[in-house]
Order: C-alpha cells, then structure tokens, then sequence
C-alpha cells in the first residue's frame, strides 16, 4: 500500500499491520527517514516537498512489483509526506514483511534507494540563510545503479 | 496539417523559474518530446534552460520519457529537475 | 542498549527512543524476528529459547561496538527474548539510527546477521510432532562470512 | 602437581543429553579446553559427544575458545551447540 500525504504517519500503527499476516512471515524489515539538520547545507531548519501527484504512486508500484518479483515479500507498505515539514519530522516510511530476513532487508533498501533517485519528489531546504532546491546527490544515483 | 494540443507541467525549480505550473500547447503531428524542449526553450529568457546545461527530465504521460519519446493529441508532458525525494 | 528478556517488547517505544536524538540523525532502520510456522520443519506452533546470560550480553555489545567502528551509527537498540514464545511472537528486535540511510541499514544487517551465527542463544521448536532444537544453517553462516 | 579446580557449564542439547547444567572439575596445571573435552569424554555414554563427530563449540570466561585455550583455575568453561538466536 502506498500514501503520499501531508499528515504525520504513525510507525507503531504500519508496524502492527505489517505484523498482522500469515504466519509464515518471520521478518519485518522498515526505514524512516527524518529532517536532519545538515542536508545540502548545514543549518536546515525545515523542508517544504513537492510531489507529481499520480506519477509518484505510479513509479513507486512499480518499485514494489519490482521488489515482489526478485525477492520473497509479503506485505509493503510506502508512505511519503509532502508540503512542509520542520526538523526532525518523519519524511519516509517503507516496511516490509517476509518469511525471510535477507528478502526483508534487500526489499526494503531496494525500495527505498530505488525511490530516491526515480520517484518525482523534490525537497526544498530551508537554512538561516534562506532556502534552496535540494540537488540530486551521485551517490544516491549510484546506490540504486547497484540494485541493477 | 493537423494540431494536437497537449498539455506541459512543470515541477519544482523549473515551475518557480518559469513562473509556470502548466500550459497548452499546439505542436505539429510526429512531434516528440524535443520538439517540446525545443519550442519552450524558443521563448528565450529562462525557458532558454528547457535546452540549456543543467538536466531535464521529461515525463509522458506521467512515464518517464526521452527525447525522441512521440507525443500525441491530449498527451500530458512534464519537465522537472532530477528528484530529490526520500 | 541491549536487553535479553522473557517480556515482549514495544516496537512504537523503541522507535520513538530511536528518533529522540540529535537533530542530525535523518534514518532509522529497524528489523523485527517473528516466530514462524515454518522453521526447521514445517507446523510450528512455539519456541523455548536459551542463552548464556552475561556471555550473550557480551557478545552483542562487541557486535555493536564493530558496527560502530565500521559505520556511522548514533544509537543502537537490541532486544532478545528468551523462555516460551507463541507462534507470531516477536522474538527480536535491532534498531539503528544513523546521519546516512546506507549506514543505518548496513548496521542494522551486520549486527542482526551476526547475531544469528555468534551470539549464544538456541531455539528448541515445538511441532504436532514433538520438539527438536534447531540446527543451525549453513546460510546464515555464509551470510555472517559475508560481512568480514 | 597443583589441582585447578574449574566449573563447566552446558547449554541447549548438550545440557538436556548431559542431564547436566554445569559441574565443578579438578585439572592439572596447564591444562587445554581440549584436555577438559577428552576428560569429560572418557566418562562415555553421552558424554562421549564432547569429542564426537557434530560440532561442539567452546567459551571460557564468556568468550568464544579453541582447543588450545588454556583453562585457569577458578575459570568457568562452557560448551554448547552452534547457536541458533535471532
């Protein structure tokens, strides 16, 4: 399942869900990511995230057939906010359950680098010194090159 | 000669630059996405960069697309700057 | 922190202590062990798990403190339990909050793989057929070796 | 000739097998985790699994050993299956 929203998530409640399955899901593998304070430049104090709505949830399933199809996933869950958000607040969420914890994990990383570099979201920083768009990082591009 | 109208968004950097979140367009038939950059980028000013050095990317359709990507009548193209999300 | 415990334990509180920290720690990556109905044969239906108290301890903090020298980690949670445990169950937790999302969850695998292989704990399965202490497998071991 | 006496614990199938959680041992000065293995071993019966075929993993004082680990007086010796957490 996938949310792009604005609203605050609340992990215990994606964590319960993604637990509710079969039983023969052993591995529940998640990551969040937050506002930090050091982003292209230091002294971040907030964010503001834009979205193309419904190319966004379009590339993101495609991440998660991707994902379903190399490795053995269970449950996903993928929740992205938008709009502004301050330091420290939740940006991301990806979870995932599997009867294995090597298949958790891969799917989870995979999914997350995957919609770094491909899902159409676009930060904007905001500093003491004003604010900036946030330019894409080689790193993460080559992070995802690796899943290939 | 038959018109197709399509409609182009723009996101992030590029629709604060160009001061534009979507527009209509005309474009002859067998256009392609550079026909799109191409005559955007004719306006001058800073659609000048549709063309220029810093990366585009092109979405067709809400897909992503490449240059020679065909664009048809009612299609949506959008331009944006590499994605920062995550 | 580390805590080997026959009480469940609360995935919403440990992440929540995960993201109290400094401002510059933007990911958290967390893996959850279940019991599965399908272990070293299939009908499960529970687990005694035992360990070597004071050596197990011992045993992760090393593993915590590799993880910290190899990567940059904030905060580290491990919880495992310990005694009877019903199918579905959660068995254990590791939690890892880092500046960089390639950090948290190379952490978060490395200690969780080699915690299978090197930290004294074993598990007796109940089936419909008896009980049987699990052996250990060769993939874990691989996946272990992987990491060195 | 002095006498080190050393406790030795088991765990998981071993303990359940041994029908024993740990037992107190007096040794020669100079003694290995190997030669605690062969003494225990000469018991026979199950014991005799302490130098069999399946892997018999060994720590003293809370740390991983090996065959030749030197055992000290007052040192606590444990041996026990491959380990199967997580």
């Amino acid at each position: 399942m996938i949310s792009i929203q604005q609203a605050d998530f609340d992990v215990a409640a994606e964590y319960a869900a993604l637990r509710d399955t079969d039983p023969s899901a052993g591995a529940i593998a998640t990551f969040s990511g937050l506002v930090r304070d050091s982003g292209d430049l230091s002294g971040v104090t907030g964010l503001f995230l834009e979205h193309y709505p419904g190319m966004t949830e379009q590339v993101i399933q495609g991440l998660i057939d991707e994902a379903s199809s190399r490795w053995d996933v269970r449950r996903v869950r993928v929740i992205h906010r938008v709009g502004a958000l301050a330091l420290s607040d939740q940006i991301v969420f990806v979870g995932v359950s599997s009867a294995h914890r090597g298949d958790a994990f891969a799917a989870c990383q995979f999914i997350m680098d995957a919609l770094k570099t491909s899902a159409p979201f676009w930060k904007k920083e905001q500093t003491d010194q004003g604010e900036h768009w946030v330019e894409q990082k080689a790193s993460d591009v080559e992070r995802t090159d690796a899943w290939t | 000669m038959t018109d197709s109208k399509i409609t182009v968004r723009f996101f992030a950097r590029l629709r604060e630059e160009l001061g534009t979140e979507h527009l209509d367009l005309n474009l002859p038939e067998g256009s392609t996405v550079a026909d799109v950059q191409t005559e955007l980028a004719s306006r001058g000013g800073t659609w000048a960069q549709l063309t220029g050095s810093q990366p585009v990317l092109a979405a067709v359709n809400q897909a992503m697309a490449k240059p020679a990507t065909p664009v048809r009548p009612g299609d949506e193209v959008a331009f944006f700057p590499p994605v920062t999300g995550g």
